[in-house]
């Protein structure tokens, strides 16, 4: 028996996507490598510490550039609305798998909503603190303080972008039949159904 | 592509061993300091005077070599001489950059010759230098040369041809060209004391 | 200098006035530094721009550039007036009491004698009364109203400090607190040290205004002690070492004189200069004059120099005018020099106005350059824009530019402004073909020597028998040189006294100039070098440092020329009967237990001769004592007398508003053509100086990266209100002129060249360093001395770099 | 030279201890007295020979400072100020800028990279170049505005504090030449004791104000000054009053270091434990047939 399968990305959407996800990786682990000692072995991957600062800001709007695009694309679709509010009282439920009776929600549900919000408000910061640390091109132009404020911008937006991707990778992950949203393009009618209903009734609708 | 359970706990574990293995300064690049080598351990000490002004400061030259025949001593360092009663290792600016003065680019490095109404230098010999000098030096002198004046007293003197001598070359240069001078009875001759 | 580097530190009080010795002499300033920090010395600054000197200074007072007599005759006066001053020091020292002509007088700013077509003096009346005993007299009480004391005192009465402040623009109050201060070290345990250089000897009555500086020290018994004296702080490394080699138009080594063309007589020549004495019981050194020429013409022409034929004095060429810088550029000029050879000296930068210098030089036939950099002087017939705009066809000069080694490259010695003569020693080879100075000399010399030998040519009999005897003809060493200048005798050399006691063995180096002898059984190239190469090797490379007494004397560092002297007229340190004023700073002293004179230095005197003696202190002089009369020695007077510079602000000089001819030095010489590169104060009405700064060593360092990286543009200095006036802003470039050219440049607008009250007028000063030209690293700049006047001062001729007027404009 | 691993009190994003926190060695310390200092540049001078630098040759812009600015291939410069501090009385200051070596230095707590800078047991605080990645961390650090990144290499470049020297026993470069002995070197006790010998000197010349600058607030420093107006530092061209590591590096490099790290593990243990409690969040069979 063939699955029943519909349509969530276009080609379009899963290339700025994995473009962006990919870029995002990799800054996070040059980032998170000059943010903690910890994390320093992670500049290995762009080829030591220098390259690391070398490429990170250039890798950086490379991200800028195909998220915004990425964003547009699906910037009416994150609204927030009362449905969503609404399912969001029952995220207990729902993290214990235990939810039942939810409102119908759309496309994207609050979480990732929030996931979206989130991104372009730290990705905008990221951008602009970046610029204003980014050795040596554009560091020497600016006051020492404002230098200083961008690091700090940066590193505290970094953080949240990076928690909020951990989330995002996990729900991913914990949410069986969502990867291949991302992947291949298409998911199962059934799990439409069931985790964006809303939506689901809109293609359904569309698609007849 | 399903990662199983099983196959997502290994991930976790290894992440966590790294990362806390990251965090007790285990990282792989990890090098030890160490200042710069001193640059004049094995070179030569020579001791000299700042040419400049006439507080006479004690320097040290440091060349690199050992002067050996197969090693022309290259001068690669000077710094002010500690045991000298006048300045005790210090110096001035200049005197901090007698290296660059050494090593100048405008340093002139062979005998060159400009003719009348040339706009450029022509690189010649020593023995064409001094040939030629000498030549012009006597060819003045015999024709300008006044040996008695008007009233016929003996002045021996010979004022066409003048010389400015280097207050800044040492009592033995001084001395020779005093005496070269009066030999050749200059008069048109000074130094730097006045300016 | 009178004393030297270290003694500085021995100080009470630092008065830095015509100099700027921080920024010229930093290491030497050092001991500046120290006296403050462990004597807890005061240091004082008076210059026309608050330096970098006056940045450290307790005391700071600006003054207009030249007007230090005014300022230092305005002092005299105080110390008169208040009577601050080292009663038996100046008793004993010095010509207080000394009688003066009767002829002599002075009038409304002109002294008596002068011939004002010929702008000098007859100085027949200035002089001394000579008693029937062929002695100066005097009278000890002071009371007599020509003696020295009185006529000093009438003479500078004048100086009041309004007066001094209606000429210099020194604020009053700044005035008399540098009097207050100078006049403390009157007490005989006190002393100031006075530090000049070119601030003072570059102006037009320059040699005066260090006389009257001198004269203020001998009031204040400061000449010959420790932690005092007159200190110039000389130029060039070797500067001291060639005049006291007497590289000079006029010079013989040791300060001996060249004959006039009138002293056609070798005895009268002798005779006229080994000064007798004009007191009893005085030393007159000078009149061993006959043995230091003996020995020096034995040096240069051997077995040729003998009794018969006057040891050659013939064979000197003779004086019918003085051959300094300015004369030859003025002949050179006129068309009557042919051929120039420059020997590590850039007269192209270094000589005042320079349209003229430039001109000149493509007047020659020949112009050959000796030096290790590539000099503006070597290339001024190229063409470098607006730097230095000539077209080269147009000048038929031959030029010469020979490389010679740098200080690093060769080994030899030089005279510190301390007079202390050190060796140093080759560290590497020249870089190319360069060859050491000695080694172009000889090549030339015996290229000459050869021709004439060949074709015979006019008088070649000095030429030819000058001595040459270097193992190396082609390149003679510094070593033969050295020993050469220091001295040997060539027969036995017997104490006068006794004349079994061998003194020297014949070929010996003499151990002096003690062992000199007349009768040419010694050579010696300079008598006051003598002894620095002796049997006992060379001491101007002796390296001991140690300093027994703590007062910075190093006897056995180097060798200090007289006879390892490290201080001057040091008898004048200790009271007539030989106790030194200060014990603390024990200079010498009489030792009656060994009949000697004793201490941290060699004694200036007569070791031997006791205090009962009456000898004074000042032995190169007839007198035995210290001048305040300067006799016939000056061009312009024998008390120093405030003229305005020859280019000033003022129309006439305050102290003489009505005579013209005593506006400004007239005994100065100014050249015919001259006068009308002269401006006047209504077009030019600023008033300029030219300065060194400490970032850069004359026109060498410019062509150094170090020192054009800390100095790298060219620059002009100027008060905010002048700033203000002339709506200049720090950064701008300006135009500076003078009657004779202009430079343009970065201004730097400035709290630090005051604008000065001069007699109710406002007078601003524009500040010039001259470090930049057309060569080099550093960016290219206009030569300064475009802008500077061709006149020197009356006795010396150095040119007047130091005061003038210009104008400016924003470009 | 040898490894110096023994003389390391710290060492740029290390999170372990040096060798050296075991045991006190002495300090040293420069002392600029500016009271003393004639502005020369000597020690600029002494410093470009012996470090090998040479800056560009710049231009005039109107003062006397050049290079007008710290440079990686200048690494100090003097500063000039114009003041007067009593109405008619001119004062000339000039300080000698340069890095301070702080004894709690931000360059070293901001620095990113392991070992790019250290801070020996004599205090000296030394950049290594080869360990620096360039990313001008140690100049947000830095409460004196001191490191600079090279247009050529891009790593970050301050004094060294002559450590080549000291390492074998000399003085600083620039030290060794100052003609006045404005700069003294030794160690950091005796430098304190011969400022107060000069601030004594000082006073008694009318400065009532001398004083020495070891600021506090960044653990002290290893060059120290000793300024006629200690009480208004700022006179010297902006002299830091109350000098210390800004409170934005602080929190950047400070606390927030440990607990956002801290907080990025607990978020992956957090998905972690969720799935090994919870279980994946899947669509039943049923969904999938209806």
């Amino acid at each position: 028996m063939s699955e029943q399968v519909v349509t969530r990305y276009k080609v379009s959407e899963r290339a700025n996507h994995w473009v962006t996800a990919i870029s995002f990786i990799l800054l996070a682990a040059s980032g998170l490598a000059l943010f903690h000692p910890a994390f320093f072995f992670m500049n290995n991957l762009l080829g030591g510490g220098t390259w690391s600062r070398i490429l990170h800001p250039f890798i950086g709007v490379v991200m800028v550039v195909s998220f915004f695009i990425f964003a547009t694309q699906l910037w009416s679709q994150n609204k927030i609305t009362a449905a969503d509010r609404e399912w969001q009282k029952h995220l207990g439920d729902i993290l214990c798998n235990k939810a039942t009776q939810l409102p119908e929600i759309g496309k994207y549900n609050i979480g990732q909503k929030y996931l979206f919000w989130i991104l372009v408000i730290t990705i905008a910061l990221l951008l602009v603190s970046g610029v204003v640390m980014w050795q040596p091109w554009f560091t020497p132009i600016f006051p020492i303080v404002l230098v200083r404020l961008a690091s700090l911008v940066h590193a505290i937006a970094g953080f949240i972008a990076i928690l909020a991707i951990i989330v995002h990778i996990y729900s991913a992950y914990w949410v069986k039949g969502s990867v291949r949203g991302m992947t291949r393009g298409t998911v199962t009618a059934a799990w439409a159904k069931h985790h964006h209903p809303g939506w689901y009734k809109d293609i359904s609708k569309g698609n007849r | 592509m399903q990662v199983t359970r099983r196959q997502f706990f290994k991930i976790c574990a290894a992440g966590v061993s790294g990362s806390s293995l990251a965090v007790l300064g285990f990282s792989p690049t990890d090098a030890l300091a160490e200042v710069r080598t001193f640059k004049l351990a094995r070179t030569t000490e020579t001791r000299n005077t700042c040419p400049y002004c006439s507080v006479g400061c004690g320097i040290l030259i440091y060349s690199l070599g050992d002067k050996s025949k197969n090693a022309p001593a290259e001068i690669i360092h000077i710094e002010g001489d500690p045991d000298h009663p006048v300045n005790r290792g210090t110096l001035c600016p200049k005197g901090a950059g007698l290296l660059d003065f050494v090593q100048s680019p405008s340093r002139l490095k062979h005998p060159e010759y400009r003719a009348p109404g040339a706009k450029e230098w022509k690189r010649i010999s020593w023995d064409e230098a001094f040939t030629r000098i000498a030549k012009l030096m006597k060819d003045d002198r015999d024709k300008n040369f006044i040996a008695k004046n008007d009233k016929g007293d003996t002045v021996n003197r010979w004022v066409s041809t003048g010389m400015l001598a280097a207050s800044a070359s040492s009592n033995e240069t001084g001395y020779l060209t005093h005496k070269i001078a009066r030999s050749l009875g200059m008069l048109a001759f000074d130094n730097q004391a006045r300016v | 200098m009178t004393n030297h580097w270290v003694d500085i530190k021995n100080t009470d009080l630092v008065l830095i006035m015509g100099g700027n010795a921080a920024e010229a002499h930093p290491c030497g300033f050092k001991w500046v530094t120290e006296a403050k920090a462990h004597r807890k010395a005061k240091l004082i600054v008076v210059d026309p721009r608050f330096t970098r000197s006056a940045a450290v200074a307790d005391f700071y007072a600006p003054i207009r550039a030249g007007t230090d007599i005014a300022f230092l005759g305005g002092l005299i006066n105080y110390l008169l007036i208040n009577d601050k001053i080292q009663h038996e020091y100046v008793k004993n020292y010095t010509d207080f009491s000394f009688l003066v002509k009767e002829e002599y007088g002075f009038e409304d700013g002109i002294f008596t004698g002068y011939n004002a077509e010929k702008r000098s003096y007859d100085k027949s009346t200035w002089g001394y009364q000579i008693g029937k005993d062929g002695f100066v007299l005097t009278d000890p009480s002071l009371e007599n109203p020509r003696c020295v004391y009185r006529m000093m005192k009438a003479h500078y009465s004048r100086y009041t400090p309004d007066m001094v402040s209606t000429i210099c623009g020194t604020p009053k109050d700044a005035f008399l607190k540098i009097c207050a201060m100078a006049a403390e070290t009157s007490a005989p345990n006190k002393a100031m040290t006075i530090m000049y250089a070119l601030g003072w000897t570059q102006h037009s009555q320059g040699t005066q205004m260090i006389r009257t500086a001198a004269m203020v020290q001998l009031l204040l018994g400061n000449i010959g002690v420790a932690g005092g004296g007159m200190n110039a702080l000389r130029g060039h490394s070797n500067i001291q070492g060639l005049t006291d080699l007497g590289l000079l138009s006029n010079l013989l080594p040791g300060y001996m004189t060249l004959p006039s063309d009138a002293e056609q007589d070798y005895k009268t020549y002798i005779e006229k200069r080994a000064f007798k004495p004009m007191r009893p019981g005085q030393m007159s050194y000078w009149q061993n004059y006959g043995k230091f020429f003996v020995s020096t013409m034995k040096a240069w022409y051997g077995d040729a120099a003998t009794a018969e034929n006057n040891w050659a004095y013939d064979w000197l060429p003779k004086l019918d005018k003085g051959y300094d810088i300015l004369q030859v550029f003025e002949n050179m000029n006129n068309g009557s020099v042919n051929g120039y050879i420059c020997q590590g000296f850039n007269p192209l930068a270094a000589a005042p106005c320079k349209v003229k210098v430039s001109g000149s030089l493509a007047k020659l036939k020949f112009l050959v350059t000796i030096d290790p950099l590539a000099t503006e002087t070597s290339e001024f017939w190229q063409n470098h824009g607006e730097y230095n705009d000539v077209d080269p066809t147009k000048i038929a000069t031959e030029v010469f530019r020979l490389p010679s080694t740098c200080f690093a490259e060769e080994d030899g010695s030089l005279v510190s402004s301390s007079r202390v003569l050190q060796w140093h020693w080759k560290a590497a080879e020249p870089p190319g073909d360069a060859l050491g100075d000695q080694e172009i000399l000889a090549g030339i010399f015996l290229k000459v020597r050869e021709l004439y030998k060949k074709d015979g040519g006019a008088f070649p009999d000095p030429i030819l028998n000058l001595t040459w005897k270097h193992r190396q003809p082609y390149s003679p060493s510094p070593e033969e040189l050295a020993k050469e200048f220091s001295g040997r005798a060539l027969k036995e050399v017997t104490d006068p006294k006794d004349a079994t006691k061998v003194l020297v063995k014949a070929g010996e180096q003499i151990n002096g100039f003690g062992e000199l002898r007349d009768d040419g059984s010694t050579a010696c190239g300079c008598w006051i070098f003598a002894g620095c190469w002796s049997e006992k090797g060379n001491l101007m490379a002796r390296r001991d440092n140690s300093d027994p007494y703590g007062i910075g004397q190093t006897l056995n560092w180097a060798f200090a020329w007289p006879a390892n002297r490290r201080i001057l007229y040091n008898r004048a340190s200790c009271d007539p009967s030989g106790k030194p004023y200060d014990p603390k700073r024990k200079v010498i002293g009489w030792d009656a237990g060994v009949g000697k004179w004793t201490g941290s230095d060699i004694p200036d005197f007569k070791a031997d001769s006791a205090p009962e003696e009456g000898m004074n202190p000042f032995i190169m002089n007839p007198e035995g004592v210290a001048r305040f009369f300067a006799i016939d020695k000056m061009a312009e007077g024998p008390f120093p007398e405030h003229y305005e510079p020859m280019e000033s602000p003022l129309l006439n000089n305050p102290l003489h508003p009505k005579n013209d001819q005593a506006r400004a030095n007239p005994a100065a010489r100014v050249f015919k053509g001259d006068w009308v590169t002269f401006g006047k104060p209504d077009k030019f009405p600023y008033v300029c100086t030219t300065y060194r700064l400490t970032e850069h060593f004359h026109f060498w360092t410019k062509h150094v990266k170090t020192s054009a990286i800390i100095q790298p543009e060219q620059f002009v200095e100027m008060g905010e209100e002048l700033a203000k006036e002339k709506g200049i802003k720090s950064g701008d470039h300006v135009r500076v002129k003078s009657n004779r050219g202009f430079i343009v440049a970065v201004a730097v607008v400035t709290k630090r060249v005051p604008t000065l009250n001069v007699g109710g007028k406002k007078v601003h000063t524009v500040g010039v360093p001259i470090h930049w030209g057309f060569m080099g690293l550093a960016k290219n700049g206009y030569i300064t001395n475009s802008l500077t006047p061709f006149v020197g001062d009356a006795n010396t001729q150095t040119p007047e770099f130091k005061a003038f007027i210009v104008n400016i404009e924003k470009v | 030279m040898a490894l110096q691993s023994l003389d390391i009190k710290a060492r740029s994003a290390t999170t372990t201890p040096s060798p050296a926190v075991r045991g006190e060695a002495i300090k040293v310390a420069k002392l600029i007295d500016i009271s003393k200092c004639i502005g020369c540049k000597a020690c600029q001078v002494a410093c470009m020979e012996w470090n090998d630098l040479r800056d560009e040759v710049g231009t005039n812009a109107g003062t006397y400072d050049n290079p007008r600015d710290l440079t990686d291939q200048s690494w100090t410069v003097m500063r000039f100020a114009e003041v007067e501090v009593q109405a008619g009385k001119l004062e000339w200051l000039i300080r000698k800028d340069g890095c301070m070596h702080c004894a709690d230095p931000g360059c070293l707590k901001a620095c990113p990279a392991p070992g790019a800078i250290v801070q020996y047991t004599n205090g000296i605080v030394d950049f290594h170049e080869e360990n620096c990645i360039g990313c001008g961390y140690c100049i947000t650090g830095c409460p004196f505005n001191i490191p600079r990144i090279s247009k050529k290499d891009g790593k970050a470049y301050k004094c060294t504090l002559c450590s080549d020297r000291v390492a074998v026993g000399m003085e600083p470069a620039c030290v060794k030449t100052c003609p006045t002995g404005a700069i003294l070197f030794g160690s950091k006790d005796d430098m304190i004791h011969h400022a107060e010998g000069r601030i004594t000197d000082l006073k008694e010349r009318g400065y009532q104000n001398a004083g020495l600058y070891d600021p506090s607030g960044v653990g002290g420093t290893h060059v120290m000054y000793v300024l006629q107006h200690a009480d208004q530092p700022g006179l010297y061209n902006n002299l830091p009053k109350d000098p210390h590591i800004s409170p934005m590096v602080s929190l950047w490099k400070g606390v927030t270091k440990p607990l956002a790290s801290f907080a990025l593990g607990l978020a992956v243990f957090a998905g972690f434990f969720h799935y090994v409690t919870s279980g994946p969040n899947e669509v039943k069979d049923e969904e999938h047939t209806s």
